[in-house]
């Protein structure tokens, strides 16, 4: 019953060793120029900021100094000098949107990816981490309307009605708390991912000496991830410094060096935005602020990022 | 001699404690729980609160009217077809690039400096706020840093055909074939938006990919080289129609990211009133949430509190369809290894 | 008539413009309309936005195949494109400052002005404040001006609260703001508005009016148009006028010129060559004067119609630009 | 009883030790498949007691009911009773933490904490309250487990630093730190080299002075030179599509390995199958 | 040569088959660490080469090399020569795909494609451009593994549908499909249960009339049961610290397990180390 496998008949199947080998070869250089694309991207935000932003720092009206140090932002004054290119309120707005979203979404997402990788049965687990993404993937212009919507006359009404203390109703803290809801998923997930990657030995180990699920997950699982949620955390402050249109809609268009979260403020990006509905051509200085602040923007985040992939680096190298 | 210097491990050492530390355990995990809800609980009210403004103002006029000045017969028609479209070539130009990258950097790439750094920079680029790859998108794709502009060194030098005109740039013909048209700079067309928005989402599809097919065991690479398979053979025809259901779900996700993106089309000038469908992929756009954003700013409440609810419903809607699709086509095509 | 601060629209600066089609000064019939073609591309001012967007709603129905899209940048940035030649009409809430006609003339664009509605810049504070009753060109500028030294109602008049003024300003890139600097600057010499911690600047209306429907101590002003529509949130301040009488913005006062010094003109430029080049921009202008055009819509869109005869003026110009 | 033909029972305590655990007609369900039936096992205190057979035929999944770690897996349940200290520890007042804490466990693979080896022996003492002096129990936990001489230098260094074999022996002082009665080991040397599993052995021949120690191998050779008692499971010929382990024989190890009574003993320990 | 006291070194063709694979003095290195030293073997002609020793002696790493199938690790280099139809396998002027198609492979895992078992059996087939009749290739191939009765109604089907053993025996199937020479097999039924393996030790006994059959093995009983010839290796103990691979002794099977020539092979099978 057996066939015979003729080996002749595979004889005159290959093509050519040499064509083959071209063909594989075109495709590599062609695979090489996909991977090595992302680095002209880069190339091409950093010369699309800093062409710009050069420009503006070479202006006699400007100067870099007192655009670091300065702590009043009127680009848009009719006389241009230097004391009115200050970034910091806009920075000092843009870590205050941080810091509050940070501190209401690093917890809670920590506190989430705890419970998803540590205590949710795998089937709760499958239905709550979708959903819990979903909040990450809502378009931002959703959550300014939210802010502005729901937020902040809830804080009107609890702060300013109850406790008489002044709410703006452009203010820094609606814009952050619905950021921090924006980021939360972003927290958890990639804890979580942390959390999953540390092996089940480590908490069979730790169960084995007596130690309750508590126990394990705080004094084992946690440190062992340790540098994966840091990473979790810098990535989600990145997100809040880097987000746009919730602050713009909600918190305010008045660059103001506060540290009162209940006054209205003013972004980096929502300055940006701001310009951008002048559609300032290239070479006016609307135009070009906006580059230098894009550039601090680019910058700021660009050193979190830095951060957190080394330490996500040495994180997975732990159990590689 | 060791063992005399043992010293007894005693039992009564030990003051296990054991209820107090169920008791702790008992309020972990309910703080966990209230963390894990306020998210949710968060989600509900803002669906809900949205859904009360909105829900009666998703009627037919939304999908079939222009934006009017009349509430009642508003709708958001161009802006839909806006978003389809950008969205459809945004996945158009990201997919290639974006799945070659993976395959290069999970296949091809040697353990070196330059991999390293193009890792590194794949994950730098994710975290690029969105707001920059819109200034990126302005400058280059919108005015291609003034090159194309009538008597700029680059257009004399290469005597480019450039025909002046009031479409937000000039245009050359190709072969005068219209369809090889091409706008230079891209100004404000859906081309230079969605380009904006691939390589917004590059760094995503990239990653998304390369999870896809790492997920596909080298047992099968090596059973594919053990028949005597090239290298493109052996991705060709066993990684990536495995991993292709993977990145399939990479992509889409990359892309309901995408449609809800303003800031960047903001940028770009996408914020526009658009009264008409797009005849080419060079015109003029504008999206669902610039609509949105639009009907906040209007002074009239039925804008600002119905209609925009009403868009956020329908942006919701295709998100969560387009999210939908993802999760059924990874449970569909998901291999038990 | 008409307020002092209303220039005379300016005459098209026309030195050659040769009609290349005969057709195109003949008004265009109902069948011709339905077949016309092609692209007519606004930009400009978000004053005029809504009037240019109304109009050229209207004009859908009767030239459907004319594709009208409008942009949003602002008086100046409509400017900074239109001067390059990249749109056929500019939307503009104050006239051409001399800096843009000279970018316009370096890049041999003409362009022709239009009158096509007034705006009442409306002085409003919050509904619960109860007093503010009625406002002087003299106290404007003294809490305007960039020299100001009122932070507090008080600082304005010993008997106002002694709370924080929280100013809502349009942005400066907007033609309403441009306008109120005038203003100020006739009155005390200041050439710029204030700009300080408590002052917000947006280019987006609703902010302002947000802002002022939200705080008890606000003071800001903006177009007639976001008023109108929200009448119950904010309260409109009556302006003593030139005659001393204080007075409401409405339809009417703004148009017969009694709301003044602060009502103001808006404008639409269009480029002289795509007059010449694009029936469809012809057409869409003189639809924008005819009776189904800016008169029937202007009432919606919360702005007054610029005294009578205007818009025949205007249709008599577009005819004398495309001669 | 639902006994079939390649399988004997036997009686309670047919061997003369003492009995420290004693497990009684253990079913055991993933997901509610049955995957081990019937289990009778009574292991002799101080001994070492192996358990021996086919992958897959639930050695595991036996060992790691003894001290209820497979409570945290999702899907598992398990009838019958574990006799230990005359309570059941399966009934509902046993808290499997303390149970844990009587009865250690030490892993196929070594898995010692991402933190120092100092921390890493103080872990189970530090959860459960250890009211004495911590160095000396870190100490004497390492000086039991063979490694103190190793590390006495480098105790703030991560465990991680540690070869695969001196991994190991730190698991096992972790898991002698909290003074457990038992040692339940599931294949503690078949990661290891060679060398490394010697001097794991010689550890276990040292320690069956204080702790009664059970252990799975793969290894028979290990099972013969090691032990005291062994258990032979193997999957239920019967229904051999359903893959449920049982228990064929349990003897002196000597006995099982020279003269085993069942013909399927026999076939495994020279090699005939598996 | 660099032989250290416990390895001995042999004669090429010390044996009296026809050599079908002559590895010629092979140094494996891994990112540049030498892994295997000094390998030489001579693989005798349709007969079945066992490779048997301890985890991580270097089998997986040697058998490997008979095909380029190391080629696609990263890091891996290889001194020495293969000689396989009087050409050295790894000259520049080889194409290794080619190789791999007269050198087929079967691994430690069962790895079908997740495609149908029919593309499966055909895969090979359809990308080395097979000139003849598909439907009968499959057919035969399947037969020749022993499987088609088993699968012949469902060759549509998932690959995945199959149990662990069939599919095994599937991917035997596979390579014989591309009419290879030689097989080579990495315990390819060490993840199988007991049933399962018996029968790829059948087949594998079947095979070896029509192709020549080298396979790793951790079961020293499978070794004997199976192959006709075994090679033993082991780590080099002389540099234990180093973990470097040799080849310690290679015989005629009986000859190796009834009269080991050196100590450390018989204590090896007989289980006194590994
Ligand atoms: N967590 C689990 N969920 C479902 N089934 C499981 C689980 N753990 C083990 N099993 C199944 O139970 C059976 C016995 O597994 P177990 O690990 O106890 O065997 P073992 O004898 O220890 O095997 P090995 O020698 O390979 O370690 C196997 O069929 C296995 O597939
Ligand atoms: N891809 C690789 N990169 C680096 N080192 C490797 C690689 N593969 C194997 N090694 C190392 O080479 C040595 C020999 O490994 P190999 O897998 O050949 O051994 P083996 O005898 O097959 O072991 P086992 O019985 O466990 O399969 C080991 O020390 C291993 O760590
Ligand atoms: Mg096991
Ligand atoms: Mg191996």
């Amino acid at each position: 019953m057996l066939k015979n496998l003729s080996k002749s008949s595979f004889i005159s199947f290959y093509n050519p060793q040499r064509v083959r080998n071209l063909r594989e070869r075109i495709i590599a250089i062609t695979l090489f120029g996909c991977g090595v694309f992302s680095i002209l991207v880069t190339i091409g935000i950093i010369i699309s900021l800093f062409s710009e932003a050069i420009g503006f720092f070479l202006r006699p009206e400007v100067n870099l100094i007192t655009f670091l140090t300065g702590t009043n932002w009127r680009p848009l004054a009719s006389q241009v000098s230097p004391e009115n290119f200050g970034v910091r309120p806009l920075i000092r707005g843009t870590l205050m949107i941080a810091v509050i979203s940070g501190s209401i979404a690093l917890p809670l997402g920590l506190g989430s990816a705890i419970y998803l990788s540590e205590y949710a049965s795998d089937r709760l687990r499958s239905i709550l981490k979708p959903s819990l993404e979903l909040l990450a993937g809502i378009p931002t212009v959703v959550y300014g309307y939210f802010a502005l919507s729901f937020v902040t006359p809830i804080l009107k009404v609890v702060l300013e009605d109850q406790l008489g203390i002044r709410v703006s109703f452009f203010n820094a803290f609606s814009a952050a708390v619905v950021v921090g809801i924006m980021i939360i998923p972003i927290v958890a997930s990639i804890s979580e991912d942390a959390m999953r990657a540390v092996p089940r030995s480590l908490r069979e180990g730790a169960y084995a000496l007596g130690a309750t699920k508590f126990e394990v997950s705080t004094k084992v699982v946690v440190p062992a991830a340790l540098s994966g949620i840091i990473s979790a955390f810098i990535i989600g402050i990145s997100r809040a410094i880097g987000e746009t249109m919730a602050v713009t809609i909600a918190a305010g268009a008045t660059p103001r060096m506060t540290l009162n979260p209940l006054d209205g403020i003013q972004t980096m990006t929502a300055f940006i935005v701001q310009v951008s509905f002048g559609d300032a051509p290239s070479g006016s200085i609307n135009g070009q602020s906006i580059f230098a602040v894009g550039a601090t923007l680019f910058m700021m985040t660009f050193v979190m990022n830095i951060i957190s992939a080394s330490i996500l680096k040495r994180f997975r190298e732990v159990y590689e | 001699m060791e063992a005399e210097k043992i010293i007894s491990i005693d039992t009564k050492h030990y003051k296990e404690n054991i209820s107090r530390r169920n008791l702790a355990e008992k309020i972990f995990n309910v703080i966990l729980l209230i963390s894990v809800l306020f998210g949710l609980l968060m989600l509900t009210v803002l669906i809900i609160d949205i859904a009360v403004g909105g829900i009666a103002w998703v009627r037919p006029e939304l999908f079939e009217n222009y934006h009017s000045r009349k509430p009642e017969n508003a709708g958001m028609k161009s802006a839909i077809a806006g978003s389809i479209i950008v969205i459809l070539l945004t996945g158009l130009f990201s997919f290639p690039v974006g799945v070659g990258a993976a395959i290069y950097l999970e296949e091809y790439a040697p353990k070196n400096r330059l991999t390293d750094f193009i890792n590194l920079n794949i994950n730098n680029l994710a975290g690029v706020p969105s707001i920059v790859y819109g200034m990126l998108g302005l400058v280059v794709f919108g005015r291609m840093f003034g090159l194309f502009s009538k008597d700029s060194w680059f257009v004399n030098l290469f005597n480019i055909p450039i025909e002046s005109g009031a479409t937000g740039g000039w245009k050359f013909f190709l072969f005068d074939i219209p369809w090889l048209e091409i706008h230079l700079p891209f100004g404000r067309s859906m081309v230079a938006g969605a380009l904006t928005m691939s390589l917004l989402i590059l760094p995503i599809v990239i990653i998304a990919s390369r999870e896809a097919i790492r997920a596909v065991p080298p047992s099968i690479r090596e059973g594919g080289y053990a028949l005597g398979t090239t290298k493109w053979h052996v991705i060709g025809t066993l990684v990536l129609p495995i991993a292709f259901p993977g990145i399939l779900t990479g992509m889409i996700l990359s892309l309901s990211r995408a449609i809800g993106e303003t800031a960047p089309l903001i940028i770009m000038g996408a914020f526009t009133y658009v009264p008409f469908l797009p005849k080419t992929v060079w015109d003029q756009f504008t999206v669902i949430p610039i609509q949105i954003y639009n009907w906040i700013t209007l002074p009239q409440p039925e804008y600002r509190v119905h209609l925009a609810a009403a868009g956020i419903l329908v942006l919701l809607v295709i998100l969560f369809l387009m999210n939908g699709i993802a999760i059924y086509l990874r449970k569909k095509f998901e291999i038990k290894w | 008539s008409g307020s002092n601060a209303t220039p005379a629209p300016s005459q098209p600066e026309s030195n050659q413009s040769e009609p290349t089609e005969a057709t195109i000064s003949e008004p265009a019939s109902s069948s011709e309309l339905a077949i016309l073609e092609g692209d007519v591309i606004v930009d400009g001012s978000s004053t005029v936005f809504p009037v240019t967007t109304a109009v050229a709603e209207e004009f859908a129905l009767v030239a459907p195949n004319v594709r009208v899209s409008v942009g949003l940048s602002g008086t100046g940035g409509g400017f900074k494109v239109f001067c390059v030649g990249e749109t056929d009409i500019s939307d503009a809430s104050r006239p051409i400052k001399d800096s843009e006609i000279e970018v316009c003339q370096s890049n041999g664009i003409e362009y022709v002005e239009f009158l096509v509605a007034l705006d009442g810049l409306t002085v409003m504070v919050n509904p619960e404040n109860d007093w503010l009753n009625e406002i002087s060109a003299e106290q404007l500028a003294a809490l305007l001006g960039a020299s100001s030294t009122i932070t507090k109602w008080s600082d304005l008049d010993p008997s106002y609260p002694e709370e924080e003024i929280l100013f809502f300003i349009p942005d400066p890139d907007s033609g309403t703001r441009d306008y109120m600097t005038e203003v100020v600057e006739g009155v005390s010499g200041d050439e710029d508005l204030r700009q300080d911690e408590n002052t917000t600047f947006s280019s987006d209306d609703n902010v302002l009016l947000d802002g002022i429907a939200n705080e008890k101590y606000a003071f800001g002003f903006f177009g007639y148009a976001y008023y109108i529509n929200n009448k119950d949130s904010v309260k409109a301040v009556p302006v003593v006028n030139g005659d001393g009488n204080a007075v409401l913005p409405s339809d009417e006062t703004v148009q017969n010129g009694t709301y003044n010094p602060l009502s103001r003109p808006l404008f639409i430029y269009v480029n002289q060559n795509s007059l010449q080049t694009k029936p469809q921009v012809v057409e869409f202008v003189r639809f924008f004067f005819g009776p189904d055009g800016g008169p029937a819509i202007m009432s919606d869109v919360g702005y007054s119609m610029p005294p009578t005869g205007s818009y025949e003026a205007n249709l008599g110009l577009l005819a004398g630009s495309i001669q | 009883m639902n006994l079939t033909s390649n399988i004997q029972s036997y009686s309670i305590n047919f061997h003369d030790d003492a009995t420290i655990i004693n497990a009684n007609q253990l079913n055991i369900y993933y997901s509610g498949k049955l995957t081990v039936e019937n289990f009778n096992l009574q292991v002799p205190k101080n001994k070492i007691t192996a358990l021996i057979g086919p992958s897959g035929c639930g050695k595991s999944s036996v060992i790691r009911s003894f001290n209820r770690m497979n409570d945290i897996i999702p899907g598992f349940s398990l009838e019958g009773k574990i006799i230990y200290k005359g309570k059941n520890i399966y009934s509902s007042r046993e808290d499997p933490v303390r149970i844990r804490r009587q009865i250690g466990m030490v892993f196929q693979k070594p898995n010692p904490f991402p933190k120092s080896i100092y921390e890493n022996v103080a872990f189970g003492a530090r959860v459960n309250k250890y009211q004495g002096n911590l160095d000396e129990l870190v100490e004497s936990s390492l000086i039991q487990a063979a490694l103190w001489d190793e590390v006495k230098d480098k105790l703030k260094e991560s465990a991680y630093a540690l070869s695969g074999g001196q991994q190991q022996r730190l698991c096992i002082a972790r898991a002698i730190a909290v003074s457990p009665d038992i040692l339940l080991m599931d294949e503690p040397a078949s990661a290891l080299d060679p060398v490394a599993t010697l001097k794991i052995e010689e550890l276990m021949w040292e320690l069956k002075d204080k702790y009664t120690i059970v252990v799975v191998t793969h290894n028979m050779q290990q099972a013969s030179r090691v032990s005291d008692y062994t258990a032979f499971m193997s999957l239920d010929r019967e229904k051999i599509e359903d893959r449920i382990g049982v228990l064929v024989e349990f003897d002196e190890t000597t006995k099982l390995f020279t003269n085993p009574k069942l013909k399927e003993t026999e076939d495994y320990i020279t090699g005939r199958f598996g």
